[in-house]
This record gives structure tokens, C-alpha cells and sequence, in this order.
């Protein structure tokens, strides 16, 4: 999280923290295991009025952020979803958003979103899978499987990305509705308490042109940048998760005693809580310098998100890890609250892309940027 | 620990691979090619108790074969024989069915602790009904608040008359609420120093006065139990070795608890214990995946496998270490220490080549779709068994000889001891 | 450290920015695009001096054109401006000659020491030739006995009249053999505590009293020296700070110190020290070898950037959390640490992108062939400039505020602190 | 190392460790740094006295080891070269005398070989080069480059392999004449202080076909083999350099005092003391191991060369390097003794194949394996 917020985003942040104090404390979240949803929708309700929903959104759009730099604003409420642990499709509803305020189609559907009486859930991931989409007349025909989708059991909309074209090279995007015909979702099994996975099929789903986002064929920087949005909303509530890990976990060496000493008197574990901090620290600044250059649409977003879902994917799990190294068995038991945190950075480390496909992506991206490739 | 018979009584080891070959491809049904014993699985209750069950028809089997306790004195029960003999059994027994459940912690370290500490009366009445398969141990060592400095026990045996009562509470105990005894480290003087004042009991779970309580993993599984003792009482002829000399008693059975299934007493296919989860967890993901290709996932293969080939590698080589007397018992940390680390790297090369099914699965993904909670409970390789911060402890100080670490609690009496920030004491 | 004028004085910093691009580019040649500065690099002394000469006159270019000490309060030849000013002027400098070798530790810490503790009549005098480059100013801190211990100096200073004598030993000082000044910390008092008897003086490298020698490194390079003392006299005038209160200074100094290229007294150009060696260096061998296309190549890029890019936004949170006083001094030790770290993992990834190159080379092998010898030195990103493990002490201790190791050398007279396994305390 | 030697094996490593600590003391080592050979040929005939060359030769052949076993026996003495970072051919000069008592020509060179009297290297590496080989008419044609070469500009002979044949997969090996027309050897740098590499240039080189080492077209399980003896020389000297290295660094843990205490009492050090020492008897043991294998040409000796070769490469450069850490800025002077054993560690982690290199090839042959294949 950014070191300084102004005022305005200190008591934004402040006014989510608090809420998730009280309708998302530890137990509820627990109690919440088995239920298939993970989330009430009142909850959701509320929380969009708080803002979580329409950060993405332009003022004419009704929308609004808080210091007129949406994508920061956001970081901060992800922030506190990792710090609670907190349920709610809070990814997967902005980037949709976010997708309608860009193309400004559907909406009275993004109104529903902004309103929290709706949910919309993104199907794509961080690489193609295989999907057939075609414009067949004046329908788009769809055919294929998009999984994990974040709260599929919950959507009202599905925000769907495939190729279309002679060539299979432009880039469409369509919101289909929940209840459109050969939509068929079926429930995941998951790491997460409370977030909830589904895999979609598509089974020859005919939609009108009139569903397309923006205009057919006009998705592929927008494809982009709905990634870039969902990578920095995991980032910064994966930074959440390690903060409130390790600051458990240095509460608890200060009061564990072992031999006499408490944990935080032992050299080899100090060293190791000071490794920690310089990771935490770290995965702080990239994923605040990520936001800034998604919210500046700067040119090299690209490599910055991928630099810090590596580093925070990597990194984060060996924290949260190491936090329960410090606890001992006690840290790996349901009662415990660590596993919250450990469950959280672990959800977000496989999804869209683990450190070894964002390396990947991030020497793609070095090795093809003209600047660097001239230097030698 | 386990007296040879004189030299001309023994049976030649591969006569011996013959005869157990013999009767365990005639009379031992085929078995699983790899276990997940002590893997955290998330089973039904009657599953396991099902399970148990058919592991000590097993080990009965075994007995009434006359390979059952290879190792142990034939006084109590046993056959006799030595370490080799147990290794040839367990190659033998590969692909076969086993009572793995109910080996460890009953054969080491209860069994071996008995059999280094109890009385003759004690082991000819402890031991028989552990080879049979009709006494499963557990040890109830560590306590909610003592992490790795199980010496620090603040369960309490008071004396009164022939019997002890004890009080306190221990946790970590595998299976407790299906087993029968517990071998107990508990504190009977709090006027002297840590190490000075424990001794070591033996008792029923299923006594008036204890209470077992299963503990959920945060996967679910509820493998381990905590038990709660309230004015149990204990006749002292349970009591196992002196009075205040417990950490005698608990220095070996430490040892013993690190040699797991390397132990002569524990009956495992060559294999099982080792080969789960560790590198063939990682090929499973990997084909599950379809990912065997990927030159990324093939580099991990190879440092799994690489892995894993080296703890075992290092494994003999500190057995026989330790064995030959080239190498202290303590050294036993060393293989402990690297098996926990290589435990949770391989743990985490299963998770990165889950790729995103480790997020979120369905039971199509099969082994990959496990990858996600296993990652969870990564850490438990370098916690369970005594942690790794306590091996390398063990290797600094008494292998390579540096100095201890300073403790507060060493040479005054236990009771002054800090044990919280507030300076509480009890 | 540095004054800032009145508001409306200063010169807004765009403008700042135009007037120093628009004199750059007059007087200026062109620079390499990356340097390698303290990179252990071997060059014949020779060329070495030709170097530090030429960087003399470019510091002494930049302070005739009012760009040197940016940051410096004018009354000292500075310009009185502010960190964002040195900030631009770094960034304009890109792609430009500077006096990079002569920057470090000149500039931080020694100057920044000076401008701390100094006297204004020390300010007045050692100031104005550090800016016009012909004062190149080295540290005395370090000593052979000591290691991380930079405070149980043994360097003893005696008084004599206005004067002091020095004996003892300093080492690890870069270039020592062309400098002109050093800064050094000395013990004053035996008889008090540890850090209580210290002092820092200031005097002439080429003074009669002084030796320097230079040390080899493992690959050939001769940037270091040791230091002899013997009976140096250097006046009380030139004593830094208060008799035994060099641990005041000492702690700035250290603080100073692990600034770097952060520190906003120094001039060069932005990303200069920050390049060489890391990604570009990994990037430069995965191209000399021919394996950019190799997807095992690519994981290691894709690392070493990563490494990079987090390395330089941490160092920047840091920074500003230092400035804006939400982070404490003490936290420049995080950085610290990530640079160390992350530098020994670059360092290591470039290795095993050279393969066999990495063994064995010719000229021909192109950057590939400082492979080798690079990872020899590997662990210098770790001890140069405070050790890693000096930084994690730190952090534990004074950013998360954990307990203090336990020393045997605090509260008791030096004279007695044990300094070997004999007892032996000189 | 094996933890226990037969007497005569330990009369065997304790010859030649007496011989070393007289004829290659560390000041020699370092006087030697810009001798364009690297050792003496005087001393290198004694050496072979002590047995250094015979080991991998029957007796037959005028070899013969000390054990029965002599690919363990030559453990011993690279082990002892490890532990003084020796000069000398070893590795080389055993793999060509072993080629050519495997094939049995060549007998007078190999004489000369056992002698010490003349010296050979061993062309290939871990990976197929660029090479041209083809038989014309009673003639070998050679054409490419070969390096690194060990002692190149000091052998007599050297063993190249190749490709012959019309399916060109065919392996051939010949042994050529340093004399030969159009034989160019050129030195390279390296990171060792007495080690030297050549590249050695085969410009369209004739020789006889009586050059051939055994017959044409037979050599694939030979160069396999030689391979597998280079690695396990390789193997057990870098164990030695990694056991002085550790050894050095104890004791000087225990001397070395800080803040009023030796570094061997603080806990953070003396954990990463554990774990070197986890890594360090690890070594041995995979070490020990891969040789047995090779020695008893057992199926699974080529993974397990590997294994050891993955695992000595990485663990012993970290374990020589945080030896260095735990010296400071004293442990990468020239003057120190410990870089000699950094430079062993980091030479043998080249040659040959890198750890990366050597997980491929182990997951390749387990991902070949019949057994394993069906066990899923």
C-alpha cells in the first residue's frame, strides 16, 4: 500500500477496513466454508456503497474515484480484502465494470453493477484457452470452456472474450447473460474459504450482436488492459494477505516464549522476519508502482504488473510460509487464523498466470521492446 | 536394543528373503503402489477406523507368521533378527499390503523406547500386544505451549502412594482416538532445572481421565488429537525409567522419533513412506496437466527427482553413519533437516506446475487438482517430527560442536522459568 | 544535512532542468551508456589514474558551471538547492561523461559526515575541494580485526598537546592510493565502554605516518587498500565531532553510507551504478551465447528483471519513506539487504547462462566470458558496504524492534571485551 | 567420500594427500596463476607412481586398482585433489586411459598414460558439438572446433568423437596426434588457478583409420561411458574442494570473534553451518553413490551421474559461497587460501553440463524409463 494517502483516501480505506471488521470477521468466514456462494448479497450491497464497485467507473458513467486516480484508489480497497481475508467478487466485478465504462455499452448492466444489485463475472484468464467464437449473421455463436470463473454461480452476466474474424486475429468481446440458452456452470473446489470458482461451458450460445462490448472486433487492447485491472487487484490484496501474516506473526514472537526467550530474542528467526519485511516492503512498492503505470495507461504497465505478480507470487507464498514456520503446528490447524492469509496469497498466486509464466511473459516482453534490444 | 541371537541361531539373510517371499506372495493381498501415509488426508471417520482395522488384522497376520517384530528379543515376542533382515521384509513386501498406519509412532519411537527403558516385567507385558497388533501407541510429548522445547512439559505427575496423578495437556498426537496407550513425558519437580525434573508414564487413552479431542487441519483433515489429563491417575509400575531422569528417557526417544521409517522395528514397503508426495507427486501433476513437455516443468521435474534421489542417498549414508559409529546419534538432524526442506521445495514444484487447477480444480484435474490444499500444508514437512529449526540446533551444536544457545532456563529451578512476555511463570 | 534558501529563492525545478539539459549538451561529451563502477573490474594502474584524473576535471567542469554540489548549502561552494534538483540533474545526465569513480564514498559518506558534524571552519575548509574534485575523500571504518563490528575499532588515538597520535590498522578502503583525505574512526578511551571511547578524525592520506597498500582481490582487482598508521599527528583541529563521541558520528556515517547513489549529494546519471552487472549483465551473456530463444534462458531473464525492477522500486519507497519521516533511518537497511540479495541471485543466474563458457573462454566469447570470474566475486553484493547480515540485524532490532543480540562487549570497559577463543584481549 | 575406506584404500588417499600437501602447497598453487600449463610434467609422473592413472585400467593393460573397483578408487584421489585444489590432467587423462582399455588399441599410449610419461585429452563435452567426421577411403576426416580441452596445449594425443556413417549415427572415436597436420590449439581463460583449456581446432585433419579407438562406428556406448567417469571425477573432486572449504570455515567460525563472541555462537550462522553440512554430507553421499553405479555399469549409473552432478553444482556453489560470506571481505583477497576451493567448485559446475543442464537430462530419462512410465 502507498505510504501516504491523502485524507480522502485515508478515510475511504478506513471506512472499508471497518466494515469488514464487523460483517467479515474471522468466524464468519469460517462458517462460510461449505456455503456454496461465500458471500451474502447484502454484504455486497453494502459494500458498493461504499465504493467498492464503482472505482472503474466514470462520473458520467456513475461512477467516481476517490483521488480522481481510480486504479490506486482501488489498490487500497483490495488491500483491505487482504487484510480481512474478505469474501465478495471484488475482482471479478470491476473488471467487468470497468470493460462497459471503456466500450460505454450495456449500460443499465453496469448500473447494476455499480448499484451491487448485480453480478458480472470476467471468464478469462491469463492465457487463451481454447474458445470458438463467430459472427454468424447478426449473432455471435459461442462454443467452449472458461474456467475458473470467480462467483460463475453467483453472475447475472458473463463477460466473454474469443477470435473472430477471417483470420481468427480480431478480438471480441460479449456479455452473455446468465440464463441464455447452453450456459451451463458447473461449482469448483477451491483453496479459498469464501471466494468461489465455477468452470463455464458454452455450448453453441447464440447471443445478439447487440451483446458485444464495444463493437466487434474492438477487444484486443481492451482484452489487455481487463488484464492489467485484474493483475493489480490480485497484487494488492495478495499484499494485504502477507501484511496481516506477518503481523501476526511478529505479535507472536514477541509472545511465544521458548526456552525461557521470547521467539523474537532468537537470531536465526529475527534474520528470517528481517528477510520478510524486505519482501513485504518490496511487494508493497511493486504493486503500487504497477497501479500507477496501469492508472497512467503507461506503456510499460505490461511488463510492471507481470514483474510484480512474479515477484508477489513467488515471494508472497515463502512469506505466508515462513509465518507458519514461525507458528509451528499450531499455524496449519483450522481455530488458527493464519491459514486466511496462507489461502489467500496461495488463490492468488495460481490465478492468471504463476511467477513462472509471468517471467516468461515479462523476457517476451524485454526482449521485444526496441529500446533494449538496441543496446547491444 | 534388539539382542542378537548367538551367531549359528541366525537365519541366513537371503534365506530368509525366501521364505518371506514365499509366504507373502501366498498369503498377502496386493496393495496400493504408493502410500500417503501421514499426507493429511481428509478421509471419513469410518474410513479410518476401517482402515485401522485391517491394519492390525495385518499385523496379527504378520505375528502369527512369525514376522512380526523381526528385530524384537523372541522373549518378547519377537524373532530376533537384525536390521537387514527388517530392510529384506520391507523390500519383500513392496506391492503388497502393509499395517503402515499403525507403525508409527507405536513401533518407533514407543516400541523402541520401551524396549531401551522398561523393565523386564513392563516389556513382557507392553510388547506382545503391540506385535500383535492389539496395542497401537502414541506419544504424548509435545504440549500447547511448548513448541520445540518439548523438555519444557508443564504436564504434572504428582505422587500418592503406588500410583501418580497427572494433569496437563498434550497435543500433536497422531490418531490418538483410535489408539490404546500413550507414553508420557510429564513433570514430577519443579524445584530443579528443566531437564531435571521429568519422568516418562504409560497409560490407556481410554482411562477415566483423559479426554481426546481431534484437531481440524485448515485442510480439514483430522489426523491429530489433543488430549487433556485431569487428575489421571497412573500406577507407578507405568512408569517408564526413573523418577526425574525423563529426559533420559526422552533424549533416545527423540532419536528414535527422527529415524522413522528407517527404524528395524517399522514394518513399510522400501518405498511407500518415502515415495509419496514427493516426486511422483510432481509427475502425476505434471502428466495430469499435460505439461511433461514444457521444458519449464521438465526442469523441475529433474530438481525433484533430484531431490529426492539425494535424500534418500543421504538418508543411508547417515544410517549407516550412525549405525557403523562413524557418525553420532545426532546426526540423525541431518537427514531430518534436509527432508524437510526438500519436503516443502517439492511440495512447491507440484503447486507451480499445477498452474492455475491449483487455484481452483474439479475432480477431472486428478493428482493436480490435490496440488492446491497439499501447498497449504506445505510447511508441516519441516514442522511434524520435530521442527527444522530444532535439526539445525542439533547439527550446530552437537554435531559440528558450536556453542549452545543461551537459554533463561537452565540451571535454576523450572518453576521461575519466564513463559510469556508478562513474565508469568504459572 | 542540506539548507534549503528561502522559497522564493529557489530555482523551480523544470526550469532547473532546461538550464542544466542546455549545458550538458554544450559541455558534455558523451559517456558509455552503462558504467561498472565497483565491479572489481581489473585495469592496469595506469589507466586507472588516467581515469580518476579525468574524473577530476569533470567534477571541477560541473562546479565552474554551478552544478556541483547541488545539494550543498552555498556558503560551502554548493548551489543551496534541493535532492529533487540533484534528482533532475542525474536524470539529464544520462548518456553524458561524470565523475562517477570519485563519487563514492567522497560524497556520501565523508562529505555528508562533514556537513553533519564539521565545525564551520571545517566546513569552510574540507567543502569547497571536495565539490571542485580536488579532494577525493576515503573512509577509515573498517579494520582487519573487525568484520561487521565497526565499532570495536581498534585503531587507538592518543592526545598529545593539540595533537593526536594514531596507531593501528583500516582496510578495505577503495583507492585509497590516489585519494587524498580520510576519514577515520578511532578508539580514544579503553577504559569505558565499547561504543563510549571512539572518536573520528580527519587527515591526509599522504601524511608522513601513513601507509597504504593495496589489496588483491581473488580475480586480480587492486580496488582495495589497507591502511598502515604509525604515530600519525593529526591536529585537534581536524578531529570530527567530540572526543569519544564517535559513535554519534559513526551511526550518521553508517546511515550515509547506505545511501549510495541514493544519497542526493551524488552526481550520477540516473540508473548508471544501478545497470551494470544485474539484468543487463544476464541479458548481455543470454545474447553472447546465443540463447535468448530458450525458454529455460527466458525463466532466468524474466527472474533477473523481475529482481531488477523490484530492487529499484523498493529503493525508492524506501527513500521517500526516509524523507518523509514514515519510514525511520534504520530502514535504509532493507534496501540494503534486497540489493545484496537480489544482486547474488543476478549474479548467480548470469553464471548458469554461460554454461560452459562460464568455465573456460576466450576473448571471443564476448561478455559470457566475465562469467566466471564475476561469480567468484559473487558475494561481494553481500559484504560490500555493511554485510547482509549486518542489515538483518538491523531490521530486526531497530525497524521491527525485536530484542538485541546479546554482545559480551557492552557495559564493560573495551580493554576487557574477549576479542579470540584464548582470552586474548591485546 | 565413503565414510569407511579399507585399509589399503586409506593407505591409498593418505599417499597421495601427504603427496599433495608436499608437492602442491597453497603458495605454489598461487605462484602458478600465469604458468601457461598449470602443473610440471615431473610431478605429474610421480603422481602416476602413486597410481593416479592406473586406476581405471585392467591389469592386463598394465593398470589396476586398489579396491577391485577402480571407478571408486579414483574417487579417493580426485576427492584429495578437491581437498587441495591440486594441479594436473586428472579427469582427463583417466577418461582416455579408460577409453583405450575398454577398446584395447592403442596400448603403447596408453603405457605412456599410466607412466605419466605423456598426456592425453579428452575432446567431447556434455553436449554434441558441431563436429565433422567422416571416413574416406583408410583415412578419418576431422573438421570443427572442441573446447574447452583440458591441458590441451600439454597432451600428446587427444580423443575425439564424432558422427560417421551415411545415417551419420554412427559414433566414432580416434585418437589424433598432437603433431597432425592441421591440429590448432589455442588457450582459453579460465577460473582456475592451475587448471588450463584449450580450444583445439581440427582444420579437414587426416589420420589413419588404425587412429581409431576400437572400430569405426562403435563408440555411442563408449562415449557414454567416459562421459559418466568425467562426471564422477568431477563430482568427488568438487566434494573435496567443498569439504576444505567448510572445514576452513569452522574453525575459523570458532576463532573469529565478534561483538565479543566467535561467530560460531550466533545462532544464524550456526544454522547456516547446519545446513552446509546437510548439503555437504549429501554430496558425499550422492557422490559416492553415482560412482558405485558407474563402476557396476548399473542401468540407472547415467541418472544418477546426473543427480550428483545437479546437485553438487548448486548446493556446493552455494555452500563454497556462503563460505565466503561468513569470511567478509577477507574470503575474496588473492591472499585468502579459500577462493582456491571457490574456483574448484565453480569450474567443475561448468564443465560438462550445468545443474539446468543436468535436470533436463534427468527429467528426460525419467520421463523415458519403461518402469516408471506405467506407473501412472
Amino acid at each position: 500500500m502507498l505510504l501516504e494517502l491523502s485524507s480522502d483516501q485515508q478515510f475511504f480505506r478506513e471506512t472499508t477496513a471497518k466494515f469488514l471488521a464487523e460483517f467479515a470477521p474471522v468466524d464468519e468466514l469460517r462458517r462460510r466454508r461449505d456455503d456454496p456462494v461465500g458471500f451474502d448479497r447484502d454484504y455486497w450491497k453494502r459494500g458498493a456503497e461504499l465504493g467498492w464497485t464503482s472505482l472503474l467507473v466514470s462520473e458520467a458513467n456513475g461512477g467516481g474515484s476517490i483521488s480522481g486516480r481510480g486504479v490506486v484508489d482501488i489498490t487500497l480497497i483490495a488491500n483491505e480484502f487482504g487484510r480481512a481475508a474478505a469474501p465478495g467478487p471484488l475482482a471479478t466485478t470491476n473488471v467487468v465494470a470497468a470493460a462497459l465504462n471503456d466500450a460505454g455499452t450495456h449500460l443499465p448492466v453496469l448500473e447494476g453493477l455499480i448499484a451491487g444489485t448485480s453480478i458480472a463475472s470476467w471468464c478469462d484468464g491469463f492465457a487463451d484457452d481454447a474458445f470458438a467464437m463467430r459472427v454468424d449473421g447478426d449473432e455471435i455463436v459461442l462454443d467452449g470452456v472458461k474456467r475458473p470463473v470467480e462467483s460463475g454461480s453467483e453472475a447475472d452476466h458473463f463477460l466473454v472474450t474469443g477470435r473472430t474474424g477471417d483470420d481468427g486475429l480480431r478480438v471480441t468481446q460479449v456479455l452473455v447473460p446468465r440464463s441464455t440458452a447452453g450456459v451451463t456452470v458447473e461449482p469448483m473446489q477451491t483453496v479459498d474459504l469464501t471466494r468461489r470458482f465455477s468452470s463455464v461451458r458454452f455450448d453453441g450460445v447464440r447471443v445478439p450482436v447487440s451483446a458485444v462490448i464495444g463493437e466487434v472486433g474492438d477487444g484486443s487492447d481492451r482484452a489487455q488492459r481487463l488484464l492489467q485491472l485484474a493483475l493489480v487487484m490480485l497484487n494488492a490484496e495478495s499484499v494485504g494477505a502477507m501484511q496481516a501474516a506477518f503481523d501476526m506473526t511478529v505479535e507472536w514472537a514477541f509472545d511465544r516464549y521458548s526456552f525461557g526467550r521470547p521467539l523474537a530474542s532468537y537470531q536465526e528467526l529475527k534474520h528470517r522476519f528481517a528477510d520478510m519485511k524486505s519482501w513485504l516492503e518490496a511487494a508493497h512498492a511493486t504493486s503500487d508502482v504497477a497501479a500507477a503505470a496501469v492508472q497512467d495507461r503507461s506503456p510499460d504497465a505490461g511488463e510492471l504488473v507481470s514483474v510484480a505478480k512474479a515477484f508477489i507470487g513467488q515471494y508472497g507464498a515463502e512469506l505466508v510460509h515462513d509465518c507458519v514456520q514461525m507458528h509451528g503446528g499450531i499455524g496449519v490447524t483450522f481455530e488458527h487464523d493464519l491459514h486466511l492469509f496462507v489461502r489467500r496469497v496461495t488463490l492468488n498466486r495460481a490465478l492468471l498466470g504463476t511467477p513462472m509464466d509471468h517471467r516468461q511473459r515479462i523476457a517476451t516482453l524485454v526482449l521485444e521492446t526496441p529500446a533494449r534490444a538496441s543496446t547491444t | 536394543m534388539s539382542e542378537r541371537r548367538e551367531e549359528y541361531q541366525i537365519e541366513d539373510v537371503e534365506s530368509f528373503r525366501q521364505r518371506a517371499r514365499s509366504w507373502i506372495t501366498a498369503h498377502v493381498g496386493h496393495g496400493e503402489p504408493r502410500g500417503d501415509i501421514g499426507m493429511f488426508r481428509v478421509i471419513p471417520q469410518e474410513d479410518e477406523l476401517r482402515q485401522i482395522a485391517r491394519d492390525r488384522e495385518l499385523q496379527r497376520l504378520f505375528y502369527d507368521a512369525g514376522f512380526a517384530g523381526i528385530c524384537v528379543p523372541t522373549a518378547y515376542g519377537g524373532q530376533g533378527l537384525t536390521p537387514a533382515h527388517q530392510r529384506v521384509f520391507n523390500e519383500e513386501l513392496v506391492g503388497y499390503e502393509h499395517a503402515g498406519r499403525i507403525q508409527l509412532p507405536t513401533m518407533t519411537p514407543c516400541l523402541a523406547v520401551l524396549l531401551d527403558f522398561g523393565t523386564e516385567e513392563q516389556k513382557q507385558r507392553f510388547v506382545p500386544p503391540i506385535l500383535k497388533g492389539e496395542a497401537i501407541w502414541m506419544q504424548l510429548l509435545s504440549e500447547p505451549s511448548g513448541g520445540s522445547d518439548v523438555a519444557g512439559a508443564l504436564t504434572t505427575a504428582v505422587r500418592d502412594g503406588d500410583e501418580w496423578i497427572l494433569n496437563g495437556s498434550k497435543v500433536w498426537t497422531t490418531g490418538a482416538w483410535w489408539s490404546d496407550w500413550g507414553l508420557c513425558l510429564a513433570r514430577t519437580n519443579w524445584e530443579v532445572a528443566k531437564h531435571r525434573g521429568l519422568t516418562v508414564f504409560a497409560f490407556p487413552l481410554h482411562a477415566e481421565g483423559v479426554e481426546v479431542q481431534q484437531i481440524e487441519m485448515l485442510n480439514g483433515s483430522k489426523e491429530f488429537c489433543q488430549e487433556f489429563l485431569t487428575d489421571l491417575r497412573v500406577p507407578d509400575a507405568d512408569r517408564i525409567g526413573e523418577v526425574d531422569d525423563g529426559w533420559t528417557v526422552g533424549t533416545r526417544w527423540m532419536f528414535h522419533e527422527r529415524m522413522l521409517q528407517n527404524s528395524p522395528l517399522v514394518t513399510i514397503p522400501m518405498g511407500v513412506v518415502r515415495g509419496r508426495a514427493g516426486f511422483d507427486g510432481v509427475l502425476d501433476v505434471a502428466r495430469d496437466t499435460g505439461r511433461v513437455n514444457d521444458p519449464l516443468v521438465r526442469d523441475l521435474i529433474g530438481e525433484a527427482r533430484m531431490l529426492e534421489v539425494v535424500r534418500d542417498q543421504l538418508q543411508d549414508r547417515v544410517s549407516e553413519g550412525i549405525a557403523s559409529g562413524a557418525m553420532s546419534d545426532q546426526s540423525a538432524g541431518i537427514a531430518r533437516l534436509f527432508h524437510g526442506v526438500s519436503g516443502t521445495r517439492m511440495n512447491t514444484i507440484a503447486f507451480e506446475v499445477a498452474g492455475g487447477v491449483g487455484a481452483a480444480w474439479t475432480d477431472a484435474d486428478g493428482s493436480a487438482g490435490r496440488a492446491g490444499l497439499d501447498f497449504l500444508m506445505r510447511q508441516t514437512a519441516q514442522i511434524g517430527g520435530g521442527t527444522t529449526e530444532m535439526a539445525r540446533n542439533v547439527i550446530s551444536e552437537r554435531v559440528l560442536g558450536m556453542p549452545r544457545e543461551r537459554t533463561l532456563d537452565r540451571g535454576v529451578a523450572f518453576r521461575g522459568v519466564p513463559r510469556g512476555p508478562t513474565g508469568r511463570t504459572n
